[in-house]
């Protein structure tokens, strides 16, 4: 393969999964209203084209209509550089998600992964630990003190449970001796051999970790309504705010697809093709997290704090250290 | 065969340890009991040893016990070793022994003591560093010991450290120790500079290697070890500080100042003989400053009214004594007269202890007369003593201070001037204490009425020790009965392995102990001849200070200038006040205000402004804030590597 | 491949802008930055040598540089915390204590 | 080609970050320029081959170190307006005179640096392996395994000593010490 073919197919890989991950963020908060009509007893948006299937486009006209007002004590810079820099580490992550196995097109063996990245995991750590900064930036240059406060806790959150988000995994790479996600998915051929069974402490972590994460309830305090208006989000509008939203949802499709990359066998599934495998996984992972944002309360803050500290990061070293005691046995 | 020696100077300073660290947390009687027990345990232990030695065959007689090593510095090497031969045993059980009776003693004395318990700390801790200096086997080890009972006779003497005279009279003591303990340090310096060694075997073995018989280095050497024992012992020049040591408590006068400490200057000449018979230049001046200080202190005490200096002065004179035999190469004749001494000076000062008891506190004859009744106890053991140190035949005294007199006259280094000198010191120590005792316990009582009635015989625990110290007094002379007497001297013939100057230099033994050359009947006639004298003396005595009490007040007023020297001990304090102090009072002075004030004080104090002038000038660099000094820490990093880049 | 000595002096550069952060800024939080980015560019200069020489100790190097820094950014930033709470200020001006 | 352009790119970045960082006065702003320079620097890392070293430099400084930082300046809610007060304008030229003349001296040291290629060792890393997880963690765990150990007391020391340090005393509050 020449070096232009290189560059055209890894051209358009960017393309085909950027806009894939795009329209599953849109599609994703038309999921998020359906499901929780549904678990609500209540119908949801069903109006806007067949099954309300177009809502997320007109949410989003409406959105760009609307007047996009800026304080005048924001710090004018931070205060429009926060969504994006929210927004596009999410994005980032997908660079290293294999999405299916190698298929030949044309001739041409093609990885259905932007980058076989052999430190795949390190770099999802990476690009997630920057995720922190758009909440903060936008706490901070907001000059409002609810968003200032929401700022300080969604990034104290953050910090803390990352710990444990971290651990969690070393757990499975501790297993599998290999941080690439490609090689981690072929570990996982089998149905049983999935790391959730494997590591089903880890897993549990990992989600409890990932909600914490993404700022999800039951642990979405940063936007509690009830205390801090809604958090970092108070003076933002329009395509600002949309921007927020569309980063919180690609930060779940994010985690998810890492979920099911590094637990759930990835792709891995008979019959289908792998790439749908992929995305029927990915679309269960987005459903538990609404039913849990439909079932659970939200925490208050100290036990937040308290339950990363003192439930998960002991429970993920522990892990850890089991694991690792078993590896050397 | 093991000995356990260290057991001997252990148990002393375990008894300190344990005083001292619990001090003032013990009951009274528990104290006594630690330091009686340790001590008189330490003598038991002694006299155990002491046996074992005697087991020995004559000539092989020494335990030697290393305990570790001091100081391994390259060549040199001190180990803490002890050694027991005969000349240490006989001090070790006359110290361990002599210091348990005054343990016992001091009991009853002290008991209404405030510092009951720091007492007997000091008392212990004096009889570990006594035992260790009379154990020693090399000088450091020996210094050591020497340096300690310094230290504690200091201690015991400010005992009452809150009476001026009693604080003064310690330090005047440690002061005037010092001098002496400065020559003894530059005579050990020299003998080690000579010999490479400190250790008593290694010195005396090779010693005739090294030094030329009468050298002058020899010489310089004994007679700073000799200026050592003058300060130790008391004598001239260095006496001053003996008197005013009675400022401590009666059982110290008596344990430190007369029976053991004291001492330690004959035993280390008698340990040293080696050293000293190869050096008859300071033989001759130990022979004339130990009689000269005999018969200076025996007049002193004619006229002193205060009892323990009277016991004061006699102290000084007897050491003078031992002296004056150790001048004239009797050192056997020397350590035998420090055993008696020891035994019956020892009673002298606990008898006056126990009459100052009785009076309750009262020191001066004058006010004393007639105890005779009310202290049959004291009266009697202190009469023995009496006659011991007169030298009244079949006492200990007699056959000691005999052996002296007549090493004095026959021995090689001795004269009949010598001979002549002794034998009127003798007769004045029979006048004088013979005074003493018709002063205090004889005649009317002169006392207060108050005092009068208060009068009493000290308790068991006192006298019992006194009657113990009598019958030594009496049978102690008993293992060196001479040849002429029917005796064998087997005191001497017992030290005579230690003694081996005498039969290793270039004297032949036998002339000096068999004193050849002299008939037995002179030796008896000179005997009988000093005898009767003294009997004189104690007549005088009494007629003087019993009969005929005007008289004696007359004669001191004909010869009042004889008695203001006598009784101003030949104003000796006064002259070295006048020689030594004020001089150095007014250099001092001198150094002070002018040298120290104007020269030293100028160049600090001018370095200082100097200094401050520059600082003031530097200090604006020394803003105080971050960004400045690490700027500087950046100049810096730029010199340095622009000098290595030009380099 | 870009030669080994445009690294080194890249990383020069970095550390000489770090120094000049130091000595010029007033503010506390700056100062420590600027003596992060000095770390850093320390870092960039061992692993360029690491390259070069085809040794992956400098990694390690740099590695343990890291785990230093974190370290140092925990207490330092708690220090700066506890200054402001007693003078109420973060400017490296202001604390001339040492003068006295 | 690509290699240079992005090396100069990087480079250009890098310092760029950095000189705006000690240009802002507001911190926050600050802290997001150091972390361009950073992320930039992170891109020369793994030109260098330094993978592992590059991720470590994002999460440990992007991560965390400078969330730290943004974290306290929210604290203090510092604004950039308690930095008041010129410094003398002599004194500011000699600093950069000073830093520049250090920078000309380090570069006088590279120019005269003769920098061996270590063409002779045939390490046991592959060109594809440099700067990997698994060699760097072979060294740490093996040769610099004690250094390692050390630096985790010294986390531990320094999270301590944090702690200890920002803890509000309870005295304080009573107007104590």
């Amino acid at each position: 393969m020449t070096l232009t073919a290189l560059a055209i197919t890894a051209m358009i890989k960017v393309i085909v999964i950027i806009s894939v991950a795009l329209l599953g963020v849109a599609y994703s908060t038309y999921l998020e209203r359906r499901l929780l009509g549904i678990l609500q007893h209540r119908i949801g948006p069903i109006y806007a084209g067949p099954y309300g299937l177009l809502q997320p486009i007109a949410d989003a006209v409406k959105l760009i209509f609307k007047e996009d007002f800026i304080p005048d004590n924001v710090e004018r810079v931070t205060y429009t550089l926060a969504p994006v820099i929210m927004f596009i580490p999410a994005l980032l992550t997908f660079a290293v998600i294999p999405v299916g196995d190698t298929i030949t097109i044309m001739g041409h063996e093609i990885e259905l992964v932007i980058s076989d990245l052999n430190i795949g995991i390190l770099y999802v750590f990476a690009i997630t630990s920057l995720g922190v900064y758009g909440i903060v930036l936008a706490g901070w240059s907001s000059g409002s003190k609810y968003s200032l406060l929401g700022g300080i806790r969604s990034s104290a959150q953050m910090i803390s449970y990352e710990i444990a988000y971290g651990l969690s995994i070393i757990g499975v790479v501790l297993l599998a001796g290999t941080l690439s996600l490609q090689e981690l998915v072929a570990q996982q051929e089998s149905f049983f051999s999935w790391y959730v069974f494997r590591q089903p402490v880890a897993f549990i972590l990992f989600v409890v970790c990932a909600v914490a994460e993404t700022n999800r309830a039951p642990f979405d305090l940063p936007e509690a309504e009830a205390e801090l208006v809604a958090g970092y989000l108070t003076e933002y509008s329009s395509m600002k705010y949309a921007m927020f939203f569309m980063g919180e949802y690609a930060n779940m499709l994010a985690v998810s697809s890492v979920a099911t990359t590094i637990f759930l066998g990835g792709w891995q599934g008979p019959f289908l093709p792998p790439v749908l495998w992929f995305v029927i996984k990915v679309f269960l992972c987005m459903c538990v997290y609404i039913w849990i944002r439909a079932t659970l309360p939200r925490f208050r803050y100290d036990q937040l704090m308290n339950f990363g500290w003192k439930v998960l990061f002991p429970l993920a070293l522990l892990n850890t250290m089991v694991t690792a005691l078993i590896k050397v046995l | 065969m093991n000995h356990s020696l260290y057991l001997i100077i252990l148990l002393p300073l375990l008894g300190f340890l344990l005083n001292g660290l619990l001090l003032g947390r013990l009951k009274k009687g528990f104290v006594s009991f630690i330091a009686c027990a340790s001590v008189g345990l330490s003598f038991v232990w002694g006299v155990k040893v002491f046996f074992e030695l005697l087991a020995m065959p004559e000539g092989a007689r020494a335990i030697q016990e290393t305990l570790f090593t001091w100081i391994p510095a390259g060549q040199f090497q001190v180990d803490f070793s002890l050694l027991f031969d005969p000349l240490s045993s006989v001090m070790v059980l006359v110290v361990a022994g002599v210091s348990f009776i005054i343990h016992i003693y001091s009991i009853g004395y002290m008991h209404d003591d405030p510092g009951f318990g720091r007492y007997f700390t000091y008392l212990n801790l004096f009889v570990f560093a006594m035992l260790t200096l009379v154990l020693a086997d090399n000088y450091l080890l020996m210094f050591v010991g020497w340096e300690g009972v310094g230290l504690c006779s200091y201690l015991l003497i400010g005992f009452w450290f809150e009476k001026k005279s009693a604080s003064d009279a310690g330090k005047k003591a440690f002061i005037v120790n010092r001098i002496g303990d400065f020559g003894f340090l530059i005579g050990l310096f020299i003998i080690f500079w000579q010999v490479g060694s400190l250790n008593y075997a290694d010195v005396f073995a090779r010693a005739p290697e090294v030094f030329a018989v009468g050298g002058g280095v020899i010489t310089a050497a004994t007679l700073l070890l000799f200026l050592g024992a003058t300060g130790k012992s008391a004598q001239i020049p260095l006496f001053v500080w003996l008197p005013d040591a009675m400022e401590g408590p009666t059982p110290v006068s008596a344990l430190i100042h007369a029976a053991t400490m004291v001492t330690a200057g004959v035993y280390m000449i008698a340990r040293s003989n080696v050293l000293f018979m190869m050096a008859p230049t300071t033989l001759a001046v130990v022979a004339i400053v130990g009689l000269a200080t005999a018969l200076m202190a025996a007049t002193i005490a004619l006229a002193q009214n205060d009892i323990k200096r009277v016991l004061a002065y006699s102290t000084i004179s007897q050491l003078g004594y031992m002296f004056a035999a150790c001048g004239v190469a009797a050192f056997a004749a020397g350590i035998f007269h420090l055993m008696t001494h020891a035994f019956f000076k020892a009673l002298l000062f606990l008898g006056s202890g126990s009459v100052i008891h009785a009076m309750a506190g009262q020191q001066d004859m004058r006010y004393m007369g007639g105890l005779k009744k009310q202290q049959p106890a004291t009266f009697v053991t202190f009469f023995i003593a009496t006659l011991a140190i007169a030298g009244i035949p079949g006492f200990s005294g007699f056959f000691s201070k005999d052996e002296i007199l007549w090493k004095s006259f026959s021995s090689d280094f001795g004269s009949p001037i010598l001979w002549a000198v002794g034998l009127f010191t003798a007769i004045l120590t029979a006048f004088y204490m013979f005074r003493l005792v018709y002063l205090t316990f004889y005649g009317e009582g002169r006392m207060d009425n108050h005092t009068k009635a208060h009068l009493h015989e000290s308790p068991k625990v006192m006298t019992v020790p006194l009657m113990v110290l009598a019958v030594l007094s009496v049978i102690g002379g008993y293992v060196g009965i001479p040849h002429v007497l029917g005796g064998s001297n087997r005191f001497e013939q017992f030290l005579h392995p230690v003694m081996t100057g005498l039969h290793g230099g270039a004297d032949t033994s036998e002339h000096v102990l068999t004193s050849a050359g002299h008939s037995a009947g002179t030796e008896l006639t000179l005997m009988i001849g000093s005898v009767v004298l003294i009997l004189i003396a104690i007549y005088m005595a009494y007629y003087l200070y019993l009969k005929n009490i005007d008289l004696a007040g007359r004669i001191r007023n004909n010869l009042s200038g004889v008695h203001a020297l006598l009784h101003g001990k030949y104003f000796v304090d006064e002259i070295y006040g006048a020689l030594i102090i004020r001089p150095l009072i007014n250099g001092s002075l001198f150094l002070w205000k002018i040298i120290d004030v104007f020269v030293i004080d100028g160049i600090a104090n001018g370095l200082a402004s100097i200094v401050g002038d520059i600082s003031t000038g530097v200090r604006p660099v020394q803003t105080g804030t971050m960004r400045t000094y690490a700027t500087m820490i950046l100049a810096g990093a730029v010199v340095l590597i622009g000098y290595f880049i030009i380099r | 491949m870009i030669p080994i000595a445009h690294y080194l002096i890249l990383g020069g550069l970095l550390f000489a802008i770090g120094a000049v952060g130091v000595i010029v800024s007033r503010n506390l939080i700056v100062m420590f930055m600027s003596i992060e980015l000095m770390l850093n560019a320390a870092n960039l200069a061992i692993i360029a040598f690491s390259r070069s020489l085809n040794l992956m100790d400098g990694h390690v190097f740099v590695f343990l540089i890291m785990a230093v820094a974190a370290a140092e950014a925990a207490v330092g930033l708690a220090i700066i915390i506890a200054i402001f709470r007693n003078r109420e200020t973060i400017n490296a001006d202001k604390f001339n204590l040492l003068r006295r | 080609m690509l290699e240079v352009v992005i090396f100069y790119l990087s480079a250009l970045i890098a310092i760029g970050g950095a000189v705006l960082m000690i240009a802002q006065r507001n911190p926050v702003a600050s802290v997001l320029y150091l972390i361009v320079s950073l992320a930039a620097q992170a891109v020369l890392y793994i030109q260098l081959s330094a993978l592992f070293v590059g991720a470590l430099l994002i999460i440990v400084y992007a991560g965390a170190i400078l969330v730290l930082f943004l974290f306290v300046i929210m604290l203090l809610n510092l604004r950039g307006e308690h930095f008041e007060g010129q410094d003398q304008k002599v004194g500011r030229i000699t600093k950069y005179v000073l830093s520049g003349l250090f920078f000309i001296e380090l570069v006088i040291i590279v120019r005269q640096l003769a920098i061996p290629a270590r063409t002779d060792i045939v390490s046991a890393q592959t060109a594809t392996d440099f700067g990997g997880v698994e060699p760097v963690a072979e060294l740490l765990y093996t040769k610099y395994l004690f250094p390692f150990e050390l630096t985790s007391v010294l986390l531990l020391v320094a999270v301590v000593g944090a702690v200890v340090m920002a803890r509000r005393e309870k005295s304080e509050k009573q107007g104590g010490v």
